[in-house]
């Protein structure tokens, strides 16, 4: 059943990849790459990463696809004609690569082989001690969060380093931009988007803090649930304008996301070590290593959906509050 | 080898194809958006090959549920490890892009042939 | 409540740089984020020192984050492979910030000084955590932190043209560093497992399966495109060009050495431990392309006419080396490749120091525009006599222990070893040309017109100055480093990751 | 047995959807495309998850839905926001 699926939706995956190859126009390519995306998503569904599907779809397709949009606002709409020279020469080196590829996997065990390597070694242990050291269903959650909380301790910072990288580099750090722009009023003189929208800001929103609390017991987490509110955010600043969005969550407020989610998760990392336990090794925090355990994980869920909702929203408003002219070079 | 083996090789065929379509949207055109969309397919390449690894058949997603006891879970480790990598992939396009604006700003534009013959 | 911070040293090593970056984000006023992050840097710079000082001992630490049993949790291990690694690290990262402060200060507008020296301690941070771990997927996150945060430096240097550099390298860079997953992913594949010695356990079982080749043929590939290994190294001297110069010090000095040190941990205790065939591909993938680096990009460097290009060139060339001395598969092969990495830190960030000094009164650094200056600044020119001595591998300086041991190691091959021999020396002779066309210029050449301008600032001077007597210095006293490279050079022949 | 028709009955209209997209060739059909293509992976999703038997997963399609608006919305935007950069500069 799974294997007919993925048969399917992958096919589809091919053919759309080539599609925005093989497209000029920029603005349909990032519209076949929310199609990708969203196909991706639903294979990670198949394959059972409920978690995944969760994180490809609001990071992929939606957080992506909105960036990536006002990022060609600012730049060139269509791809001039001409290649690269290599274009032909890399197309041949390229595809015996890829027949060599698919020579090589064909010693990788078989999709679903219940006797593959990865499913007997070390993995087990997540599955059969989760619900016993945590106290929560969620074995993706578990790891994600304690076993291999260093990690995603990594991660929180590579989105900070994101963060900071696009304010640095296109220097948008203070203040809300030159003067009112009507390009950037936003949609809400159109009928069905300010009815529709409108409505929806706080349905998302309170579906994000769903995500967020929800993350041990079902699919979701701070990540996900970090990228779900930026883009309620995001969702209110295409309706009511930049300015507005600004307004509500000023840039100050988005650094103090960004810098309180990344120093939360440290704090909790240096208090276990404070406390007597090696760093990350929540158990040390209660009594009971368990609730030691939960109350950790929460904090620090806490601080990746505060690093990461910041850090998206600092990037979508540093590209989305650009005028097309800001920065010009005089030479140009 | 059958039919079955080989149809549970398709995730890496296509794991392949994909990487490959990717670095050749990387290597061929010159326009640097372009360039990281290929870079951002060539990612998700990955991604399918990591998920791929974490099916068990009759298997579901790593979330326990108690009223089951002898039900097979897929392997969770990829997944975290996935989840990692999606960030990653986000962080490195959101600078690309923010690099692209600039060179934007101050070549006029993000054709690699016209920005070798500017300087 | 008694803890003891000594246990804690090799995750402290990360953290520390780590969690002040968030902080020196808030830090607004013009000198506070640079003196916070000096201060980080040198209490990094000290925890290495500490670390290095117990491996040398006879130490190994291990520590389990978050006290999960290593193939379940992440484990991190200093030993002697990469505590010298850790101590130029972090030396660099101090060196560079200290003794570039002018040329930081007039070349990043001070607005800007929080987000560019938050990104600097990150980039200390990823490095440090590449080195520290002892498990494949964290190596690739802190790869990334690296990655991201280098990105970030370079654009910040005032040419345009660092746009088009930092793109290159985005590009390439992702590429390496996706190259690493897969072959992560597909080491993972065959054992299950992510820690590194697990995964030395478990691979021979399995070396002769397609998989593992494959992933070996990727993570090769893809360090070497981060470690910039000839013909995979054309986004260094652009990269490295267009920098600030404070980033192109700090750079210069370890960013791609971390790279080589991930290949060959990887490459020795996973693949070649009791797998022959694995060892000659290894050896000759990378012997070849080692020697044409060296002597292409020895011979572009003395055709270069951007003084930091020809040094940017000149460390491609000197990957070379070390990466020579690796593909001999030997224990004094070993250990001059680890202990090249230490020694042309060493040389380098000499040279790009006294580059920034000279950049702080002329206003591009083409070599034939800085006629005479050693009239005016005559200790930069000094710093530079040294590192260049350094680099061209003179008796006396810290590049000539590395390089005799490598001549040695190369003659314990045999006829072949004699032509590689011919080959050191040839490029040795390509380096005195291109560190004397440059010395003659600062010396000898008139200026154009009168120049009236004085040395570069003093903290610059002495920092540069301190820089190039530590070639002096490990030139004449190598005990520490060569007893480190041997030692390490054991636990990688040893196969014990 | 009826959830399997339904899944193949929505994967049939996701190919159209993909061909529309594909093919164009106007860019309003390819928008157009995307966005049914989103909606069908909404629904594709709810069907999917209760042919595993795993409903508890439905609230991932719930997800789906809130961002499939969110990009539409950002593609109207991008065109306004276009169309409004072209009339100002007719204007000047």
């Amino acid at each position: 059943m799974t294997i007919i699926f993925s048969l399917f939706l992958l096919t589809l995956l091919v053919i759309i990849a080539i599609a925005i190859v093989h497209t000029r126009n920029l603005f349909v390519c990032i519209a076949l790459m929310s199609i990708f995306s969203l196909l991706m998503a639903v294979n990670f569904f198949t394959l059972d990463a409920a978690d995944v599907a969760l994180t490809e779809a609001a990071v992929g397709a939606g957080v992506t696809t909105v960036i990536f949009l006002t990022a060609l606002r600012l730049t060139a709409r269509r791809e001039k004609r001409e290649g690269t020279k290599a274009s032909l020469l890399s197309l041949c080196v390229l595809g015996i690569t890829m027949l060599l590829l698919i020579y090589a996997t064909i010693d990788n065990p078989t999709l679903g082989d219940p006797n593959a390597p990865v499913h007997v070694h070390v993995a087990p242990y997540y599955l059969e001690q989760t619900y016993e050291l945590m106290g929560f269903p969620n074995v993706v959650t578990a790891v994600l969060s304690s076993f291999r909380g260093y990690d995603t301790l990594g991660e929180v910072f590579v989105v900070f380093a994101a963060a900071i990288g696009v304010l640095f580099i296109l220097d948008a750090r203070k203040g809300t931009g030159p003067e009112y722009r009507p390009e950037q009023a936003g949609l809400k003189h159109h009928l069905i988007p300010k009815a529709v929208g409108g409505l929806l800001v706080p349905f998302v929103m309170l579906f994000g803090l769903y995500v967020q609390f929800h993350g041990e017991y079902g699919p979701g987490g701070g990540f996900q649930a970090g990228a779900i509110f930026a883009t309620a955010v995001i969702l209110f600043s295409l309706l009511e304008g930049e300015q507005a969005a600004l307004r509500a969550v000023p840039r100050s407020a988005q650094m103090a996301l960004v810098v309180g989610g990344a120093s939360l998760y440290g704090f909790v990392g240096v208090l276990c070590l404070l406390m007597g336990g090696t760093f990350l090794d929540y158990s040390v925090l209660m009594q009971d290593p368990v609730i030691g355990r939960q109350v950790g994980i929460v904090a620090i869920e806490a601080g990746v959906g505060m690093a990461v909702c910041g850090s998206l929203l600092s990037i979508y408003h540093a590209f989305a509050a650009r005028h097309p002219m800001e920065g010009r070079d005089e030479s140009v | 080898m059958n039919l079955f083996e080989v149809l549970g090789h398709y995730n890496y065929w296509v794991f392949s194809i994909l990487l490959m379509v990717g670095m050749y949207a990387v290597i061929a055109r010159g326009n640097l958006i372009k360039k990281l969309v290929g870079l951002s397919i060539f990612q998700s390449a990955v991604f399918l090959m990591y998920i791929s690894m974490d099916k068990v058949e009759g298997g579901t997603a790593p979330i326990l549920q108690s009223g089951n006891p002898g039900q097979l879970y897929s392997n969770p480790l990829p997944q975290v490890l996935i989840l990692t990598a999606i960030v990653v992939g986000v962080a490195t396009l959101a600078l690309g892009l923010a690099i692209v604006v600039r060179i934007h700003e101050r070549y006029g534009t993000i054709e690699e042939q016209e920005l070798l013959n500017a300087d | 409540m008694s803890m003891d911070l000594s246990l804690h040293l090799p995750i402290l090593q990360v953290i520390v740089p780590l969690l002040a970056a968030p902080l020196v984000v808030l830090l607004q006023p013009r000198n506070l984020a640079w003196a916070a992050t000096v201060a980080v840097c040198l209490l990094a710079f000290a925890i290495a020192l500490q670390m290095a000082s117990r491996v040398l001992l006879g130490d190994i630490l291990y520590y389990e984050v978050g006290g999960w049993r290593a193939p379940f949790g992440i484990a991190l291990q200093v030993d002697a492979v990469n505590a010298l690694l850790l101590v130029v690290v972090s030396g660099a990262a101090s060196l560079a910030a200290l003794g570039c402060r002018e040329s930081l200060f007039a070349q990043i507008e001070p607005r800007r000084h929080p987000l560019f020296f938050a990104a600097w301690l990150l980039l200390l941070a990823g490095l440090s955590g590449m080195l520290v771990s002892a498990d494949a997927f964290n190596i690739f996150v802190f790869m990334e932190i690296s990655s991201l945060a280098s990105y970030i430096l370079i654009a910040g240097g005032p040419d345009r043209r660092a746009l088009l550099a930092v793109f290159k390298y985005l590009v390439m860079g992702t590429i390496g560093a996706t190259f690493y997953l897969i072959g992560v992913g597909l080491i993972y594949m065959m054992t299950g497992t992510l820690n590194l010695a697990d995964m030395a356990r478990l691979v021979p079982e399995v070396a002769d399966q397609r998989p593992v080749l494959l992933a070996a043929g990727f993570i090769t590939v893809g360090l070497a495109l981060k470690a910039a290994l000839f013909p995979m190294h054309v986004w260094l001297a652009n990269a490295y060009m267009h920098a600030p110069h404070a980033v192109s010090v700090f750079l210069a000095a370890c960013g791609t050495k971390v790279a080589v040190y991930v290949l060959l941990r990887i490459d020795f205790s996973l693949f070649q431990a009791g797998n022959l065939d694995h060892s000659i591909r290894f050896a000759l993938f990378l012997m070849p392309l080692a020697l044409l680096g060296i002597l292409v990009c020895s011979a572009v460097a003395m055709f270069e006419g951007q003084l930091k290009r020809m040094l940017a060139f000149s460390s491609v060339a000197q990957i070379g080396y070390i990466l020579l001395g690796a593909s001999l598969l030997s224990e004094a092969g070993l250990t001059s490749s680890l202990l090249h990495m230490f020694n042309h830190a060493l040389a380098k960030s000499a040279l790009f120091l006294a580059a920034a000094c000279l950049s702080m009164r002329f206003m591009d650094l083409r070599i034939d525009s800085l006629a005479g200056a050693a009239r005016q600044m005559p200790v930069t020119s000094a710093v530079f006599v040294l590192g260049g001595l350094s680099l061209i591998g003179v008796p006396g300086t810290a590049g000539f222990v590395s390089k005799w041991v490598l001549i040695t190691a190369l003659l314990e091959q045999g006829e072949q070893g004699m032509v590689m021999v011919a080959i050191v020396l040839v490029s040795s002779l390509m380096a005195v040309a291109y560190v004397w066309r440059t010395l003659e210029v600062l010396y000898f050449k008139e200026p154009a017109g009168e120049l009236k301008f004085a040395e570069a600032p003093p903290l610059m001077l002495v920092i540069a100055g301190s820089a190039a007597l530590l070639n002096l210095v490990f030139g004449l006293m190598p005990a520490v480093p060569l007893a480190l490279s041997q030692q390490a050079a054991q636990v990688l022949i040893g196969g014990a990751p | 047995m009826i959830l399997v028709g339904v899944a193949v009955a929505i994967l049939t209209t996701m190919v159209l959807a993909v061909i529309r997209a594909v093919s164009g060739p106007s860019i309003y059909d390819r928008v157009l495309a995307a966005n049914m293509f989103g909606t069908k992976t909404v629904l594709l999703l709810a069907v999917v998850s209760f042919i595993f038997g795993r409903t508890d997963f439905l609230d991932l399609a719930l997800a789906y839905a809130l961002i499939n608006l969110v990009g539409v919305l950002a593609v109207l935007g991008f065109f306004e926001s276009r169309l409004k950069a072209e009339r100002g500069r007719v204007d000047e």
